[in-house]
């Protein structure tokens, strides 16, 4: 009981810290020091609650009644929500304090108090959406959730291009919450309650794949599985750097919470769900890392990676509910594992790499990957902090990412060597989230390559400078978290079997522990190894640069005349083998200048890739019905004598369709 | 006296049809002035001299529909300064057509309708029926603020003959009520025609379509 | 004694409004009539069972409980809104516009209690005729032909309700009973009336009093009446008469359930309810003009309320408490849009964007306001809308809740469109500043209502739960 | 006796690659008629650049040595895994084919990185090369461990390479058959063999691995070529761990038998390389995922 209590304290914390800030003088910084203060207790209280839920679970629940039809106001931090609210907590206090010094207010008086109070009021939605208990309290949280993100991500409305996305983002997120109506109302009418408790009811009875596919939509569009992602890339480019920090670190994974909430209570899901999940976290995954790799705006890029990593959770869990119906337990237990430890993960080095980003926007003003280059020796703590991201985010050793897409791959290997049918999803998801690997490992060698290494292209970069230390400690704070859970597995086991116990309900047969299934001890000794090694090779370079004279001569480029920086790769050029490969579904885009005059004269060339469900697809069908409608309006045609025909009309239908019946 | 009914019925039928085929103002406000006072004669006729109610409720609808609304709409026209009916949406002999097709509707449609015993042979529903197609139909066709009026008119009409029917149903409070909205509305109307006529420089209704999507 | 009270005293205000000759002091009467109104409306609510006058053909039965009330703090929010509205309108007299505001207010409270539809009739027509001279308040082109659409379109719909009323009275004469037009009656014989009769009455009555409501397709008046008006006299119409005309409907429905024809209204109510919602869908995509959006809005709620209503059960419920909802929304959103208005100057998304900034409150109001009547949780609506989408599951009617669903959507994409154009972005130079800006008098209204929107999404006080399900349950059975 | 094995396999990965460097040169020497290099170039190579000093270009960061001492370090460490004549490999669990494929990706993106810090468009080059094909290579690996697993039911390189594999040449030698063809394609691609790249080229427009290391000079440039050399020796000790099943064989035996299997697929590699002749550079897309439908039709043999 009593985390509920701490948790409920926290969100109304979280809720408010925004608004005191409303009172004070537009650039004055109290308002802004006093919000973070305030999500930072927030959090703190969050986590502690967590934390105890995790040590000693209470399996009473906080409830009051709530005037509210259908509505009822309980309340339950079971590890589930503890694995989520640990997360959202890090992510919102991490984001906060680089909020102060990224947006403060003196620098954006027109919309920085506006800021703090929804990046207040999304913690607080996102909090009360992971411990409701019933279906209005949590549909309040969600939308709380969805509108705060909203108001977050149109803070400088004043550009086109963020009104845009914005509306974007708001279409998606209704139509989610419409789905997610829907599905409530039907889940009412097969359980008679409204209460999140009697999920294992509602799935036992014939209409839960109605249920299934509602939620299926709903969830899907908020974590933007492929089809539904529509909104995601822009929402996140738009959006400050910290608020695109929480929204693809935490905000996605409401949708994810929400596809485990339903999954939880099911023992024998039919086959087809987990096979719909493996394959469609398959197509995300490899769709969303091609979009990536075509990408030229940092952000969009990261955007289009947390695309990627939806799809390699959604996989984990496809595998999990597989096991269940299968009956695998050691399926069941890597499968949901790696879903969970990569929700944590991505989170982590998702959060990293958008606060890098943002710092390098922050220090050069441009988004635009092809104007950079060279930054690590202007910002070397942010170059690194962005490294050790991306090296997170490709899966590879020593760092997190490899965890827990072993679990996964592991989970996946085991539904292969099954000899019933589902062994295809399996098989065919394993070297596809190879492929997934591999097209990661390219676009962030790319993007890396090009904004950090290599000589500046433009003018842009010569005014860069480090961050100040309250943007690199958040970093930092990651970067070390990033690093601990890949050497430290063993130590995340325990958490993990706790989440997938309470997944898998009380009921079902022991489960086999992590420890069993997966190498965590040789892989954390592998990862300490391979670390020593990396710092001996860093002292190694150190001692042998400081032992050769300065060097005094550039590359060697054969002698060419005026070689310029703008002769290296750029982020199109190092895609454009890969754009190619993949042209027949990413469609790019380039503007080839025609050279048709003598005399040479200048030319620029721009390619970009164009985002294939909402450019090619939505846009047009929504242009082709808003000309149908506007045509439609013809029947408001101002002649009055014609309304008094739709009267006569009306009436005189409505008596022949009584005589007919 | 109820004799007299039928008659006084079959006037008001051909007042519809007059009113359909005149393209000058004044004679269709005399006619749906007419049709008023008939209709007023018609109450006290129905239900014998003798009974107070219906003859107070007769004489007061003579005098609001015989007398008050054409004095309204005769100043609202001469305001107006307009005398003839322009060329409206479909020609008289086609409305004088459509009269005739929408009162064979009306009697169709009425005898399809179970009666009280008092009324199985007369001409009430019928009528009334057809004089609120009637209005319809004045107020579809027509492109003259004014005719439009005389429609509303013609439509009350109507509906105030099947109020007959139902004596006891409607109280005489709420009956005087009715006729009181009904003056008041042309009184109203009356304002807003020579507002209409101030603004727009003409009663023509194909002026009148600025709001529109 | 009451009830008589309640419908004399606006009456004699305005009488005393119209010959007050102080262009200042008039405003102010409007707010003071309808305090008074209120009072006297707390009171009449607290006396137990239902309380009758004129004979039984006025009484305060449990329907009433619910619209009095919330058309009386409607109209007191609105009130409050007057005096500062008309002190940024110097030029206009106010001496009609006043005295019509309060007749407006006891015609409202009479349709409400009248339980003889021939008085409830005679209530709805002094309401048109009442609105008449408001609609025409900014005395230019565009509202006269506002006004004369609404007249003669109002008109016609009432004649036909009016001839509605006496095919139903006919109804009982018909089949030898004593013809009488006093619900109670109504209700007590409805076996026994003539099904032909009933059937073509409840038809024209639906038809001539959803033309008051603004259903689709009788809704064409709707835009060009609340486009053209003031702010104030919009939040009154959407709120208030549509909510009277709904009830004159909500009592036929009765009489046919009683007389076991519920089905056959129920049909209706649901065909034309997802048509008005179709109909307004349409029109908002590409919307440039957010008081015509705004008209549309209203069209697709009374649609929300008819198909709620025609589902039942559960969904009935929820239509009576999207009554409320809708209602107090529609005032913050209209006097929001009628002071974005007055402070661009310009109706269309063209002349309007950055409102968040010029007019940061009324703005503000404006968008929350917007996501109140999407039906997004937190607000009351949401809740409403919910429990109609709930009803409409459990009554098995899945096309239904499909369609329900998909025009919410498509709604919300033509508001959408239209409200984030007005009130994001920057203004750009060519957008001349009127001068006016937030004050109390201006947006305290709205805030109230909004307020009040707001704590009905969070609580929802038991006694009025009651009320609703008592009255829902009235309506559907008859008794 | 493992400790022995473990001995002999660390002195084998750390002495024996470059020899089979060595052989291949050799063996292209003798079919081109030519003398060639002594079969002990590659050591003097490297002997000689650990002496010579570096030269670092002005554009570069701490990221230009990172590349070589990381690329080396991954390599070593992928050696532990694979097993070496039919003996157990020294650190063998279930997932460690994951760990070594990964291992593998480190050591890539941080030499693809090396190069673009160099700023100039020839490494940009190689290493947009070098990215793209190694991404369509890692798919048709992970089908190869997706056979062997399915066929041994284990999953670790050493049981996948194990005895079983005997038993599954028996039951459905055509799939293992399908996945020696396709990891032997991969082979060639990530060492750049003569197929997909020419290493002693040095004209820009055809190089992928040549062109990344241009730049680099002294000890990192003779750790890239060990490196090379020992990538190059762990995929021959995978090809040989499918195509001659040691485990039967009595140890000692084994590991001779092990050194003349890897000196005789280098003699294969020199024999492909001199009898085909470079593909273009819009041809090795197609080849590749050739490679990679192969070994995805191996799986689908297994199943039926």
């Amino acid at each position: 009981m009593m985390n509920e209590v701490i948790l409920i304290v926290a969100i109304v914390v979280a809720g408010v810290s925004g608004l005191p800030g409303l009172l004070t003088l537009r650039d004055d910084r109290s308002g802004e020091r006093l919000a973070t203060g305030l999500i930072t207790l927030a959090g703190v209280l969050a986590s502690v609650a967590a934390v105890s839920a995790l040590v000693a679970e209470s399996p009473d629940e906080l409830g009051r009644a709530w005037h509210v039809p259908g509505g009822r106001f309980g309340v339950h931090v079971d590890a589930l929500s503890a694995m989520f609210i640990l997360q959202i907590a890090v992510l919102s206090v991490l984001g906060a304090w680089f909020g102060l010094e990224y947006w403060p207010q003196r620098d954006h008086p027109q919309n920085g108090r506006k800021l703090r109070v929804f990046y207040g009021t999304v913690t607080a939605g996102m909090l009360l959406l992971v411990v409701a208990r019933n279906g209005v309290l949590f549909l309040a949280g969600w939308e709380t959730m969805a509108l705060s993100a909203f108001f977050l991500l149109s803070t400088e409305d004043d550009k086109p291009i963020v009104r845009s996305s914005g509306f974007f983002y708001l279409l998606a997120a209704h139509a989610g919450t419409l789905c997610l109506l829907a599905m409530f109302a039907v889940f009412e009418v097969a359980t008679g309650t409204l209460d999140l408790d009697a999920w294992p009811a509602a799935l036992a009875s014939p209409l839960r794949d109605a249920i299934f596919v509602l939620a299926l939509c709903g969830f899907g569009l908020k974590a933007g599985l492929m089809p539904l992602h529509v909104w995601l890339p822009g929402a996140h480019a738009n959006a400050p750097s910290h608020v695109s920090a929480l929204m693809s670190g935490v905000l996605i994974k409401m949708g994810i919470y929400g596809l485990v909430r339903l999954t939880a209570a099911c023992d024998a899901p039919p086959l087809w769900w987990g096979e719909t999940l493996i394959v469609a976290g398959a197509v995300s995954g490899v769709l969303g890392v091609a979009f990536a790799i075509g990408q030229h705006d940092l952000k969009r890029l990261l955007a289009y990676h947390s695309v990627e990593n939806i799809g390699i959770i959604v996989m984990g869990l496809g595998v999990a509910v597989l096991g269940r119906s299968l009956g695998r337990p050691e399926l069941v237990a890597l499968g949901f594992a790696g879903a969970m430890l990569h929700v944590w993960n991505h989170g982590l080095f998702k959060g990293l790499l958008f606060l890098s980003a943002g710092s390098v926007l922050h220090a050069t003003g441009t988004r635009e990957i092809d104007r950079l280059g060279g930054l690590l020796r202007r910002m070397p703590l942010t170059g690194l902090a962005f490294l050790v991201g991306a090296v997170a985010i490709c899966g590879l050793p020593p760092l997190n990412g490899l965890i827990s897409e072993l679990f996964v791959y592991l989970g996946l290997f085991r539904t292969a060597t099954l000899n019933d049918p589902t062994w295809l999803a399996g098989g065919l998801a394993a070297p596809a989230l190879a492929l997934i690997g591999a097209l990661a490992v390219a676009c962030f060698v790319k993007v890396f390559g090009v904004v950090f290494l290599g000589q500046p292209r433009t003018p842009d970069v010569s005014l860069a400078h480090e961050a100040g230390p309250l943007m690199l400690v958040p970093m930092a704070l990651l970067a070390a978290t990033c690093v601990f859970i890949g050497v430290g597995a063993p130590l995340v086991a325990p958490v993990l079997d706790a989440a997938v116990a309470a997944w898998v309900g009380t009921a079902a047969a022991p489960l086999p522990t992590l420890g069993e299934l997966a190498p965590l001890l040789p892989v954390s000794a592998i990862s300490a190894v391979l670390l020593v090694a990396i710092l001996l090779a860093g002292a190694w370079i150190v001692r042998a640069s400081r032992a050769t004279p300065p060097p005094e001569l550039g590359t060697w480029d054969c002698g060419y005349a005026s070689p310029s920086p703008r002769m290296q790769y750029t982020a199109s050029s190092f895609a454009d083998l890969i754009v190619d490969l993949t042209g027949w579904v990413l469609r790019p885009l380039s503007h080839v200048p025609r050279l048709d005059r003598v005399f040479p004269s200048d030319a620029s060339f721009h390619s970009h890739v164009p985002d294939i469900v909402l450019d090619k697809m939505l846009i047009p069908a929504f242009s082709i019905i808003r000309r149908i409608m506007t045509w439609l309006h013809l029947i408001q045609h101002g002649k009055l004598h014609i309304y008094l025909l739709y009267i006569l009309g009306i009436v005189i239908a409505l008596l022949f369709w009584w005589r007919s019946m | 006296m109820p004799e007299l009914v039928d008659p006084i019925l079959v006037a008001v039928l051909v007042l519809n049809f007059r009113l359909l085929g005149t393209s000058r103002l004044r004679t269709a406000i005399n006619a749906s002035a007419m049709q008023g006072a008939l209709i007023g004669l018609l109450a006290v006729v129905m239900h014998g001299a003798l009974e107070p109610r219906s003859t107070f409720i007769g004489i007061v609808a003579f005098i609001a529909k015989g007398l008050i609304i054409p004095i309204l709409l005769n100043k609202a026209m001469s305001e107006a300064a307009i005398r003839r009916e322009i060329e409206p949406y479909i020609s008289f002999v086609t409305s004088l057509v459509l009269g005739a097709v929408a009162t064979a509707a009306a009697v169709l449609f009425a005898d399809r309708l179970p009666l009280a015993p008092e009324h199985v042979g007369s001409l009430l529903v019928p009528t009334s029926l057809a004089t609120v197609l009637t209005g319809f139909l004045l107020m579809v066709t027509r492109r003259k603020a004014i005719t439009q009026v005389v429609g509303y008119l013609v439509l009350e009409n109507g509906i105030f003959i099947m109020g007959l029917c139902l004596h006891d149903a409607m109280p005489s409070l709420v009956e005087v009520g009715v006729l009181l909205d009904l003056v008041v509305a042309i009184f109203v109307i009356g304002i807003v025609i020579n507002h209409i006529n101030r603004d727009f420089g003409s009663l023509d209704i194909a002026r009148l379509d600025t709001l529109k999507e | 004694m009451l009830l008589i009270a309640l419908i004399l005293l606006p009456l004699l205000l305005a009488v005393a409004a119209f010959i007050t000759p102080s262009e200042r002091t008039r405003p102010w009467m409007v707010p003071v009539g309808a305090v008074v109104e209120l009072a006297l409306v707390v009171l009449l609510l607290r006396q137990p069972g239902d309380p009758a006058a004129f004979g039984g053909w006025v009484v305060l039965d449990k329907l009433g409980r619910i619209m009095l009330p919330l058309v009386c703090i409607l109209f007191t929010a609105c009130a409050f809104y007057v005096p500062a509205y008309l002190r940024l309108r110097p030029e206009r007299p106010n001496r009609v516009f006043t005295a019509m505001l309060l007749t407006f207010l006891s015609m409202m409270v009479l349709i409400t209690i009248s339980h003889h539809m021939g008085l409830m009739w005679v209530a709805i027509e002094a309401c048109t005729l009442a609105t008449a001279p408001l609609l025409y308040f900014n005395h230019n082109r565009a509202s006269i032909e506002a006004t004369w659409k609404y007249l003669l379109i109002g008109g016609v719909g009432i004649a036909l309700a009016l001839l509605g009323s006496f095919f139903l009275a006919y109804a009982s004469l018909a089949s030898g009973l004593h013809a009488s037009l006093l619900i109670e009656d109504l209700v007590r014989d409805a076996p026994l009336l003539s099904l032909p009769w009933l059937h073509t009455a409840f038809i024209m009555l639906f038809v001539g009093y959803g033309t008051k409501m603004g259903l689709a397709p009788m809704h064409t008046w709707k835009p060009d009446a609340y486009g053209e008006a003031p702010g104030v006299v919009g939040a009154l119409l959407a709120g208030g008469l549509t909510t009277g005309a709904f009830m004159s409907i909500l009592r036929y429905y009765q009489v046919c359930a009683a007389a076991g024809e519920g089905e056959f209204a129920r049909e209706i109510m649901v065909v034309i309810g997802l048509l008005s919602m179709a109909v307004a869908g349409v029109f908002m995509v590409g919307q440039r003009d957010y008081k015509r959006m705004l008209a549309y809005s209203s069209v697709e709620h009374m649609g929300i309320l008819m198909l709620g209503m025609g589902i039942g059960g559960l969904a009935a419920f929820g239509a009576l408490l999207h009554v409320i909802n809708n209602a107090l929304t529609k005032g913050a959103l209209f006097i929001a849009a009628a002071n974005i208005h007055r402070a661009f100057g310009s109706k269309t998304t063209d002349g309007v964007s950055g409102a968040l900034r010029r007019v940061p409150i009324s703005a503000g109001i404006f968008v929350a306001g917007f996501f109140a009547i999407t039906g997004s949780p937190p607000f009351g609506p949401f809740l409403s809308e919910f429990t109609i989408l709930r009803g409409a599951v459990e009554a098995g009617r899945y096309g239904v809740a499909a369609a329900f669903l998909a025009l919410l959507f498509v709604v919300f994409v033509g508001m959408g469109t239209t409200v984030l154009a007005v009130v994001q972005g920057k203004t750009p130079a060519d957008m001349p500043s009127t001068g006016f800006h937030d004050s109390v008098g201006t947006v305290g209204p709205p805030l109230i209502l909004l307020a009040a929107v707001l704590v009905l999404g969070l609580w929802l006080p038991s006694e009025l739960e009651t009320a609703l399900r008592a009255a829902a349950l009235m309506v559907e059975t008859g008794k | 006796m493992n400790y022995i094995n473990i001995a002999i396999h660390l002195a084998l990965a750390l002495a024996l690659p470059p020899l089979a460097l060595g052989v291949i040169n050799k063996t292209k020497a003798a079919v081109a008629g030519r003398l060639g290099p002594p079969l002990l170039q590659p050591y003097f190579d490297l002997a000689k650049l650990l002496r010579k000093s570096t030269v670092i270009s002005q554009t570069t960061s701490w990221v230009f040595l990172a590349g070589p001492a990381i690329g080396l370090v991954t390599v070593l460490l992928a050696s532990l895994f694979v097993p070496l004549g039919g003996h157990v490999a020294p650190l063998s669990f279930e997932g460690d084919f994951v760990l070594f494929a990964y291992m593998l990706g480190l050591g890539r993106f941080f030499t693809i990185l090396a190069a673009l810090d160099t700023g100039s468009a020839f490494e940009g080059m190689g290493a947009a090369r070098e990215a793209t094909f190694s991404a369509l290579a890692e798919p048709a690996l992970f089908f190869g461990f997706l056979v062997l697993a399915r066929a041994s039911g284990a999953y670790s390189l050493t049981a996948m390479l194990g005895p079983t594999v005997l038993a599954t040449w028996t039951a459905a030698g055509a799939a293992l058959g399908a996945v020696v063809v396709s990891w032997f394609i991969i082979l060639l691609a990530e060492n750049s063999r003569i197929p997909f790249d020419d290493p002693n080229t040095h004209l820009e427009l055809t190089m992928i691995h040549e062109v990344m290391v241009l730049d680099h000079s002294g000890p990192p440039f003779g750790m890239i070529l060990y490196g090379a050399s020992i990538k190059l020796f762990l995929f021959c000790a995978l090809i040989i761990g499918l195509i001659a099943p040691l485990g039967a064989l009595d140890p000692w035996l084994a590991w001779v038998a092990f050194v003349g299997l890897v000196l005789v697929v280098a003699v294969g590699i020199g024999l492909v390389e001199s009898m085909m002749a470079r593909l273009r550079m819009t041809q090795v897309p197609a080849l590749l995922i050739a490679s990679c439908l192969v070994a995805a039709f191996g799986a689908v043999l297994l199943v039926r």
